[in-house]
């Protein structure tokens, strides 16, 4: 098994090296990093800064291959920079160096799992939260008090797999994960984890399931959430709306064939009902729908003129479509799974004027923390970050700062850094770019949402 | 080309649907009996008021141009169509409503024109399917392999060697049917027909692509066929020295209608057939 | 008024079916196969289109040719590398590589364009949005061109395979491909020809689908597909009209079937109309029966 | 003893003797604790692809019809697997976990028989291409049906709905519509599996080379030439249908009780796609073929993570290349010319498999 995956390590990593080896010799403003030693992060760094689409798209995959990478391997890249010796004779280098295993690894404090589908029909969330686990990694490993080494492992949104994707992390030497982007995954990993004692925290599964035990009123210990609830988003939603009196007669369009979109509805009509908000109408579709003509021509004859929509940006785009073309303008009010609606490539975003969502993180925010994050992050990837990647952002640096709390020492077992960890959590207050977080012993985050609303194609937040 | 063989002299005997069988199976209950029988497709009369009596051990042939409509008048016998008209009685029982499968239980077993072999299985097993409702076990019993199981297996597996025995294919049992020479898979097919223990054989063709001298042993294995299981057997084929050979009563198709009934004697010297047919195929022989 | 609007929703649902039905109904009839890989070829039809707007910036009806010709080029690359090997062989072996070649293009394209669907532009069809009994009941521009289009096509179709030599070698392929090839028809260059043509349609097809529902990702094709060859066989396959009609039944269907039964089933509504269809007449309404020679 | 009998039971033998070495040797190294956390992650699942390979294999190469929703009969089992263990333990307070899988399992394999019943009545009355799309159908309808099915213990009573509101408050939860099952205690065994393997293997053996089974394998060559040997075709048909839904049925409650959760959208026509990948690659007809491409296929993705992308890449162009040379007469005989000498070496072990279709 080893000898299959070191082979198949060295001729990718070969071949990546090859391709980039000119461009990271042109960064010669990180010259004296890479002198220090600090060959990993020289590396990304200077792919990191290139903008251009392809490249960009080279260096996801260049910084995938890092963090997979056994510590060895930091050190022959480093190497391969410094020298421009043979190909071959850095392969005959990479290979020695692998077979004696000389103790040339970096000085590692925590090793942290990103798990998250990065393949497949939701890799859009997983890419997210990989790429901002890796800026938050960047950023702690650069002022070089505390070392990270993030593994990734790819679950493809799928239950099966991403146990699979648990245990290759797990047999990688990962102490905590930071995972799964999404709720079934998780929900299942986390099943497994809390058995084996293995400190969790998610980024963005929002379910509830997450983080409840097996018994009814029971909670797992080791998992904590980063994002809300969904059926905190729910509340706030109709909060909000009530509250600000955007509408009097509210429709609903939710996916039944996902979680997170049923788990918002479910508290969100409940909560509309207590405050006195009307519910008129509830549609459903399904993750195939692209006709919603019968779900939007429902809400348009049922007169309502708040549409509640707790389900992500795809389905969205195809129902502002579908109302624009019948005339009908009520506002729309989404999610945390809305905010992307604006980076699909070909939407009209005037159709998306006067949207309004509910969203710990907006990358237009004045906040220095999030501007210098959205700096970095497209600076790196070329994109604006989504939700998700903040998520992942406060993710890592919650678990760096419980770690911090908890003394967690070197070659501590994943087990004892979890028993560490879950007593300092409930004591630590995150000041993230999503907003101010402290979490109670259940795993469910607190913090404020903010509302953002659409406003010539960019989130504008809602003046209180 | 060798001369017209006579094997049979048997004596044809008039019965009331103006058909006749032979005088030793009078007072016997006729394996076979149609009456008007007939089948439209789409307004085509392919098939018309066909009246046909077989005697319970009778050798019976039916012949005709291509296209007169023989196979189907086998489809009808054999319910693969359903006819638009008349009756189908086998063994005095009518066959209105009735399937394939009902139909073969029975006692009708086929050959088809173009072979059809279960080719992906041995010879042996391809007679066992034969033996399919002869030796029975259920499901159950075969997935816990009861006793049941092999002593019926063990049966089987005799039963089918000694109906292979009849052609000498016995040492062929473990041979992919597919594979067989043509000769060989018509006899498979005409065997694995027997192992259903029929009481009417129909064969479609039973000849074609066979060598004068195949042809010959098979016109000998018919009959001993019929002599030794006692059965009727009715028979579609173009080869004449095999039809009047050995068929005692035969019957003339021409455009879905019977044109000519009769002994080998009779239809050779009938003058419709000759002008339909037998006279054209006579000069083209010689 | 609300049963009118679902119907005219329904009505434009089934032209985009009907649409989709009659590449799968032509392709059906004379090579005798399930190309399953149709649906596939639309959604890299839409594709093609969505880059030669976006990307290559241009106008609406170049592009249209542009995606057709490359479909068609497609088309005939799969049936002459794929298709052409099993000419002989049973059905069932012809039928799994066809999925074969249905997930090779759904992975091509993932690997191509990536997985975040793209929102396909409103301005491939320009046309807008027709308000009637004083702005009640709405029909749009993409609507009324797949209509026509539908028209158009199936009205070209019939008169291809019936005028045409082209057309009538078409026809006697699909009766006895034997006897077609006695007769000196190149039956490899027909069927060529079919997936070709198929393929066009496809890209057509492709635009009109993602003109109605503009979102464009590697699975775009293949529910539309498979309903589209759901209608194809309610209509009887192999039978033009029989498309078309099967198309805008099936469409309807959806529509009232999301609107007045249960939005959560529509999907299971549609297939429970395929499976009692087939069960009641196996050919289709307007398909002819076939029997199988003995 | 005949040639093709002998050659059936060292098939048979070879086929048991790889299934029973392997979990020998597995169940050492868990023992002795030099496997993988990843390898023995899989283990579990590994088994339910190899049933569900050789329950499809039943269907597609020995009965020759091609099933599209193989993967709806394993998500029957997998909840129904839920609801009961969910249900012994809820209601009834069952602490037994080995009783309550067992009973899980048969009881999955029991109400996948039953769809299978069902489903099969209609659709083995059609033929081809149209079979194919209409298993298709079932699979989706009844992952749509899944999807608004509630079932949940309320007071040591198991509540059934399709709505969601009529599940009374505070009930728990074991099927919550398109959430899935949730909370499963997981209680599936490595052991277990491996006894479904060979349950499995023994029975689609043993009725391969039974009448039962021949007479499947004849409608399969000749559905006409069948009929006229008095074999009733749809009652075999929907034996071999049936007896594929229960194994796939069973393999479902295994899989789902492996896991916390089982959502109905893990049971899509693409998985059903992906376990014809496992029959096409191993051989039509062939049962260790299945085997061994079940469990390959299930190892090496994740041996290849890196390479996922390009998995179902991969596995498209397998399909295809696998149809053309084994049903092309040109290349097929160029193939068996390359193959003859390596064949005469092994004295044509492995001829007789069931036959593979052509």
């Amino acid at each position: 098994m080893f000898q299959m995956k070191f082979v198949k390590d060295v001729m990718k990593f070969v071949s990546v090296c090859d391709i980039f080896k000119k461009k990271i010799m042109h960064e010669t403003q990180n010259g004296q990093e890479k002198r220090d030693g600090k060959a990993g992060n020289a590396l990304k760094k200077a792919v990191f800064c290139k903008k251009t689409r392809r490249e960009q798209k080279c260096g996801r995959k260049m910084s995938i291959i890092h963090f997979t990478f056994s510590k060895e391997f930091e050190y022959c890249i480093f190497h391969w920079e410094e020298s421009s010796m043979k190909k071959f004779l850095a392969m005959a280098l990479v290979l020695a160096l692998c077979l004696t295993s000389v103790a040339a690894m970096a000085e590692v404090n925590i090793s942290i799992a990103h798990i998250g589908p990065t393949t497949g029909p939701a890799a859009l969330y997983g890419l997210a939260t990989l790429h901002g686990a890796e800026i938050a990694v960047e950023e702690i490993n650069a002022a070089g008090e505390f070392k990270i080494n993030l593994i990734n492992e790819d679950d493809e949104h799928n239950v099966e797999k991403a146990v699979n994707a648990y245990n290759a992390a797990m047999d990688a030497g990962a102490q905590v994960i930071l995972g799964n982007t999404t709720s079934k995954p998780c929900e299942a990993v986390s099943a497994v984890a809390v058995e084996e004692r293995v400190f969790m925290v998610t980024p963005s599964a929002s379910s509830e399931a997450v983080i409840q035990g097996l018994e009814a009123g029971t909670y797992k210990d080791n998992m904590f959430q980063i994002c809300f609830t969904d059926p905190n988003q729910g509340l706030a939603s109709a909060e909000y709306i009530v509250e600000h009196e955007l509408g009097k007669k509210a429709f609903v369009i939710y996916n039944n064939a996902d979680v997170y979109s049923i788990g918002i509805r479910d508290t969100f009509v409940a909560k509309a009902a207590e405050l006195g908000l009307e519910v008129v109408g509830e549609e459903v579709f399904n993750d195939e729908t692209t006709d919603f003509t019968v779900q939007v021509a429902a809400a348009q004859n049922a007169g309502a003129d708040i549409v509640f929509l707790p389900i992500y940006y795809t389905p969205a785009s195809l129902i502002l479509q579908v109302a624009a073309a019948r005339e009908y303008k009520p506002i729309f009010f989404g999610v945390d799974g809305m905010d992307g609606i604006l980076s699909i490539e070909g939407f009209d975003t005037s159709l998306a004027e006067g949207v309004m969502l509910l969203t710990p993180f907006v990358a237009t925010s004045e906040d220095e923390k999030v501007k210098s994050f959205v700096e970095k992050y497209q600076a790196a990837y070329g994109e604006t970050p989504i939700q998700f990647a903040a998520d992942a952002y406060d993710g890592i640096y919650t678990i760096v700062a419980a770690c911090k709390a908890a003394g967690v020492t070197d070659g501590m077992s994943a087990e004892e850094v979890c028993e560490a960890l879950i007593p300092v959590m409930p004591t630590l207050t995150v000041d993230g770019i999503t907003g101010t977080m402290t979490w109670d012993a259940t795993g469910a985050v607190s913090k404020t949402p903010m509302a953002a609303v659409i406003e010539n194609g960019v989130y504008v937040i809602d003046a209180e | 080309m060798t001369a017209v063989k006579r094997h049979s002299t048997t004596k044809m005997v008039p019965v009331p649907s103006h058909s006749i069988v032979p005088e030793r199976d009078l007072g016997q209950q006729p394996v076979l009996e149609t009456n008007h029988l007939g089948i439209e497709f789409g307004g085509l009369k392919a098939v018309e008021d066909f009246n046909l009596t077989i005697g319970k051990t009778e050798i019976a042939g039916l012949i005709g141009p291509n296209g007169a409509g023989k196979t189907t008048v086998f489809n009808l016998i054999t319910k693969v169509y359903e006819p638009t008209n008349g009756t189908v009685l086998i063994n005095g029982k009518d066959t209105k409503g009735m399937n394939i499968v009902q139909a073969s239980r029975l006692g009708i077993a086929r050959t088809f024109q173009n072979i059809r072999l279960f080719s992906n299985m041995t010879v042996e097993d391809n007679v066992r399917i034969g033996l399919h409702n002869q030796i029975r076990y259920s499901m159950m019993e075969g997935i816990l392999r009861l006793p049941r199981y092999w002593t019926k297996e063990k049966k089987m597996h005799r039963e089918a060697l000694d109906l292979l025995s009849i052609f000498d294919m016995q040492d062929l049992a473990d041979v992919q049917a597919g594979s067989l020479p043509y000769g060989a898979q018509r006899r498979l097919e005409i065997v694995r027909a027997l192992a259903t223990n029929p009481s009417l054989l129909l064969l479609d063709e039973p000849a074609a692509g066979m060598n004068p001298h195949e042809t010959e042993e098979l016109m000998e294995n018919i009959i001993k066929i019929r002599d030794q299981f006692q059965i009727a057997i009715l028979l579609i084929e173009h080869d004449m020295n095999l039809v009047m050979g050995i068929c005692e009563g035969i019957c003339v198709l021409n455009y879905g209608k019977i044109i000519a009934k009769g002994t080998a004697d009779d239809i050779q010297n009938n003058p419709v057939v000759v002008e339909a047919y037998l006279g054209k195929r006579k000069e083209e022989a010689k | 008024m609300i049963f009118l609007d679902n119907l005219v929703n329904g009505i434009s649902l089934g032209s985009i079916y009907a649409i989709i039905a009659l590449g799968y109904t032509m392709v059906y009839g004379i090579a005798k196969m399930l190309n399953f890989a149709h649906g596939d070829v639309i959604m890299m039809g839409a594709y093609i289109a969505f880059c030669a707007l976006q990307y290559w910036n241009m106008p609406p009806l170049v592009s249209l040719v542009v995606a057709m010709a490359a479909c068609t080029v497609m088309g005939v690359v799969i049936e002459g590398l794929a298709y052409r090997p099993l000419r002989q062989a049973a059905s069932l072996a012809v039928l799994i590589t066809a999925i074969g070649m249905s997930y090779l293009l759904q992975n091509l394209a993932l690997m191509i364009w990536g997985a975040n669907p793209k929102s396909f532009p409103g301005s491939m069809i320009n046309i807008p949005t027709i308000s009637l009994f004083g702005g009640e009941l709405k029909i749009t521009g993409a609507t009324l061109v797949t209509i026509v289009a539908n028209i158009v096509i199936m009205i070209a179709l019939t008169a291809f395979t019936s005028k045409t030599k082209t057309g009538k070698a078409m026809r006697c392929v699909s009766e006895d491909r034997g006897a077609a090839s006695l007769m000196g028809i190149n039956v490899n260059q027909t069927i060529s020809i079919t997936f070709a043509i198929g393929s066009a349609l496809a890209a057509v097809a492709g635009i009109l689908l993602c003109s109605s529902y503009p979102t464009l990702q590697p699975t775009t094709g293949s529910m539309p597909g498979i309903k589209a060859f759901t209608a194809a066989v309610f209509g009887g396959i192999g039978s033009i009209p029989g498309a078309m009609l099967g198309g805008l039944l099936l469409g309807v269907i959806e529509i009232f079937g999301k609107a007045y039964i249960s939005t959560e089933l529509g999907d299971a509504i549609v297939f429970a109309v395929l499976i009692i269809v087939l069960l009641v007449k196996p050919s289709g309404l307007l398909g002819k029966p076939v029997r199988e020679k003995v | 003893m005949t040639r093709a009998k002998r050659n059936r039971l060292i098939y048979n033998c070879v086929t048991f003797a790889v299934v029973i070495i392997a979990f020998i040797v597995l169940q050492s190294m868990i023992e002795n604790k030099t496997i993988t956390r990843a390898l023995k992650g899989q283990l579990i699942p590994i088994c339910c692809w190899i049933v569900m390979a050789v329950s499809l294999n039943l269907v597609i190469g020995i009965s020759g019809e091609l099933s599209l929703g193989h993967a709806g009969f394993m998500s029957v089992g997998a909840f129904t697997g839920a609801v009961i263990s969910g249900w012994l333990l809820n209601a009834h307070g069952m602490e037994n976990e080995t009783l309550r899988l067992v009973l899980a399992i048969v009881g999955g394999g029991i109400a996948a028989g039953i769809a299978g019943v069902v489903i099969g009545i209609p659709v083995l009355r059609l033929r081809g291409d149209y079979l194919a799309i209409v298993t298709l159908a079932f699979g989706e309808i009844i992952r749509n049906l899944v999807n608004v099915t509630y079932i949940a213990v309320a007071d040591g009573h198991l509540v059934f709905s399709f709505l969601k509101k009529n599940v009374p408050e505070g009930a728990r939860m074991l099927v919550d519509g398109a959430s899935g099952a949730v909370k499963i205690s997981k209680i599936s065994t490595f052991t277990m599996g491996f006894i479904l393997v060979l349950f499995t293997l023994i029975v689609v053996l043993n009725l391969i080379n039974s009448r039962s089974g021949r007479a499947i394998k004849a409608i399969r060559d000749n559905r006409i030439a069948a009929e006229s040997m008095g074999v009733p075709v749809t009652k075999y048909k929907m034996m071999a249908f049936v007896t594929a839904a229960v194994l796939a049925g069973m393999a479902g409650a295994l899989y789902g009780l492996n896991s916390s959760t089982v959502v109905p959208s893990q049971f899509t026509f693409n998985q059903s796609i992906n376990v014809l990948v496992f029959v096409v690659l191993g051989g039509l007809g062939n049962v260790l073929g299945s085997v061994i491409s079940a469990t390959l296929l299930t190892v090496l993705p994740e041996v290849l993570r890196a390479f996922a992308d390009y998995r179902m890449l991969v596995y498209a162009v397998v399909l295809i290349l696998v149809m053309i040379f084994t049903n092309n007469p040109t290349i097929r005989s160029f193939a068996d010319r390359l193959i003859a000498p390596v064949k005469k070496l092994f004295g044509g072990k492995h001829s007789d498999k069931g036959g593979a279709q052509a």
